[in-house]
């Protein structure tokens, strides 16, 4: 099920590929009623302790397949349930330490039936949904 | 039931009230049983976001669908969807794109058992124009609608009045066009007074004031169920945003025929049992309202 | 899904038979970790609005079956499990009127794994979860 | 592995730190995820309770089980349950009732993947000593445990003292039979100093002291598993009721072998995601103390 916040405390560990730790990933969720045309998903940027990653810096793992932000552009006709978690993954040596970090992202959804002014920006979920303290062990 | 047109003023409930709650503490069923307690039987899902799967879902949930639905007696009434228009990064979509979207919804919510769908449209400005090309589509779509019997339905939301272009444009294309399958969804926000905290309704560079409830007489024939947007009951069983007495008299003075969809958009959605309570709430008074 | 309260808003109702209010029904949850094999399921009362139904007054609807209290004591093997709603139902023509209503309850369970002292009443959940205000439509 | 004695150390969760919120936002399935997160992989459930339709689970329930301790790598360790003796409003169970409760609990344990049972007994006082009959109904259970190769542990708890005549009595037993199949789990609890908020443990009629943690050593060939009971984990990731270093290093010491099975009771368990940063500052001080 959902954690409430959008950023999910759920999936947050480090990837291991071959015994060797090789990135990390931070699940999150759609705030919103309803899901997202991978064309109309809009991400600015992950933040980890004060790194930030872009979206030439990550993957997305949607519903068990892995996408780069391109290759959802012209996805118009796969969804991003409402009901799921994504996973956003990024490469890096050695992943993340145990222990805390704090783990902040911005992403939207284009909505076709809002004025388009708001097409830059309109976050999933309260302000204080984005940022969350999360524990890697 | 034609088009859900059936006799008298009945209640139902928009999934949208317990939005905040849903796969976090709630599931679809509880919705259900929520309707049961309180007889509101008239269902509206969103269903990107109910439906498993959407927009293609499987024979399992969907067997799923209509044992919950006859167990708890729902009628499925309206099946919120959206047309979109702005889909890519480069290019709008395409007449045709938005014509495939809009088909495989109605063949959807007519197989769940829907007659009305309340059809968002993209816009184009601050006041929810809807994209240029919208009579293209829809007129394209119309025999699809009278081969699965539905009715497609904007929603006539804030801040769009109920005397204005938009809704003249929408009407003179039904008289037009003759059809029972495009109407109208009157969301009673537009007739909202002030604000759930009692504060008069903040005015930004768009125009926010309300319609007077008799503006919705002429209307009455092109709409087909309502969105009963409730913003805050009072322990007193009083919705204070909206002249409800006044807006549901008229309905019932006029003979208006269809469903009531509580729709829920006051605070504290994300705290459990709240949307609930307000359901609750609003119910009681729903039904005193029809005297029933 | 079941609320975080004893009392559950969910499955409050009158109960109608051959078209006449008969009676009315309240869901409880346990607010412990296992269910409750009925014979050691333990039942002081239920009020609403200050009106108070003892073991004799009502009757309990788990999963599917009615059971008077008396039924219940024999049933070492039957569960009342742990994550489904239990409803008290009492017969009373015409149930309750439409409106808000405070309703209490008090029931525990029998635990062999704790002192005999503690039969007498060990309730289910924090003392203010076992109180709250449901509205009947 | 031969009752759960594998090599070293190990890490492991049981339900009952998220037990407030499951059924109402969270899952079994939640639970094994989160697990597979920290790499804690070793499982107790308390059975009643998790296991849907306790004491006859489907075989459809079964089967999702097994799919998922395969997807998220859980090792199934300890089952937790209880032999009833206050069942009945006018008389206690008798032995063969209680030993046929344990024998049924004994087969849906094994055939669950279980090798060890939190094996709840009843009492007859305030300092929990089991019913007069335990000896009986065990020892008539010990060869179905055998059969099904499971050992049967009571759980060590406060006010229980290491050094008391009721674990000399369970010592006693467990040589007497020459028996693999019962032996103790240790909460870590009995060494608990000092409440959650940092006060001294309210003392009443009853004995609360901690037993000293080198109390563990000579029982330790008993232990199949542990609760590693914890109440607050600060944010520098140290437990501040209970000397876990003391105890680690004890069983690091005498090579002890099986799974730490972390056991949330402080505060706050019914607030949504509490129990997990807990759980998680948690395994990252086993980690660290286990030199993972
Ligand atoms: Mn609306
Ligand atoms: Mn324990």
């Amino acid at each position: 099920m959902l954690e409430r916040e959008v950023i999910q405390h759920k999936g947050f560990r480090n990837i291991v590929e071959d015994g060797k730790v090789v990135g990390f990933q931070v699940g999150i969720r759609q705030n919103v009623y309803r899901g997202t045309w991978l064309s109309q998903f809009r991400f600015d940027h992950l933040t980890v302790d004060g790194e930030k990653y872009g979206p030439e810096d990550v993957t997305f793992l949607i519903s068990g397949i892995e996408y780069t932000y391109d290759e959802m552009a012209d996805k118009d006709r796969i969804k991003w349930p409402r009901d799921e978690v994504a996973y956003i993954r990024v490469r890096k040596e050695g992943g993340l330490e145990t222990g805390a970090h704090t783990v902040s992202v911005n992403f939207w959804q284009i909505r076709s039936y809002l004025p388009v002014r708001m097409d830059g920006g309109m976050p999933f979920g309260r302000a204080d949904t984005m940022t969350r303290e999360l524990v890697l062990v | 039931m034609s088009q859900n047109k059936v006799k008298g003023i009945h209640r139902g409930v928009s999934s949208y009230c317990w939005d905040e709650q849903l796969y976090c503490n709630m599931d679809l069923e509880d919705m259900f049983m929520h309707m049961q307690d309180i007889g509101a039987y008239g269902l509206e899902i969103l269903a990107d976001g109910i439906v498993k799967g959407y927009p293609n879902p499987s024979n399992d949930w969907l067997d799923k669908w209509f044992g919950m639905i006859e167990k708890y007696d729902i009628v499925p009434v309206e099946y919120g969807h959206w047309v979109e228009s702005r889909m890519f990064r480069d290019r709008d979509y395409t007449t045709d794109e938005a014509l495939a979207m809009l088909i495989h919804d109605i063949k959807l919510a007519s197989f769940m058992g829907f007659t009305c769908m309340r059809t968002k449209l993209g816009v184009c400005d601050e006041t929810l124009t809807p994209v240029p090309n919208w009579k293209e589509f829809i007129k394209r779509a119309l025999p699809y609608a009278e081969k699965y019997n539905v009715v497609m339905l904007p929603e006539i939301h804030l801040p769009t009045k109920l005397k204005s272009k938009m809704i003249d444009d929408y009407v003179e294309f039904i008289d037009k066009e003759q059809t029972k399958h495009f109407g109208l969804n009157i969301d009673f926000g537009v007739f909202m007074t002030q604000s759930a905290d009692g504060r008069p309704r903040r005015q930004g560079p768009v125009d926010m004031s309300p319609s007077p409830p008799e503006d919705l007489i002429p209307l009455l024939p092109y709409v087909y169920c309502c969105h009963a947007k409730f913003n805050n009951m009072n322990e007193d069983f009083e919705e204070t945003t909206i002249p409800y007495k006044e807006v549901i008299d008229i309905m019932k003075e006029h003979n208006w025929n269809g469903y009531l969809l509580s729709e829920y958009e006051g605070p504290n959605k994300d705290v459990p049992g709240y949307a609930t309570t307000q359901v609750r709430r609003h119910h009681v008074m729903l039904k005193r309202l029809l005297g029933e």
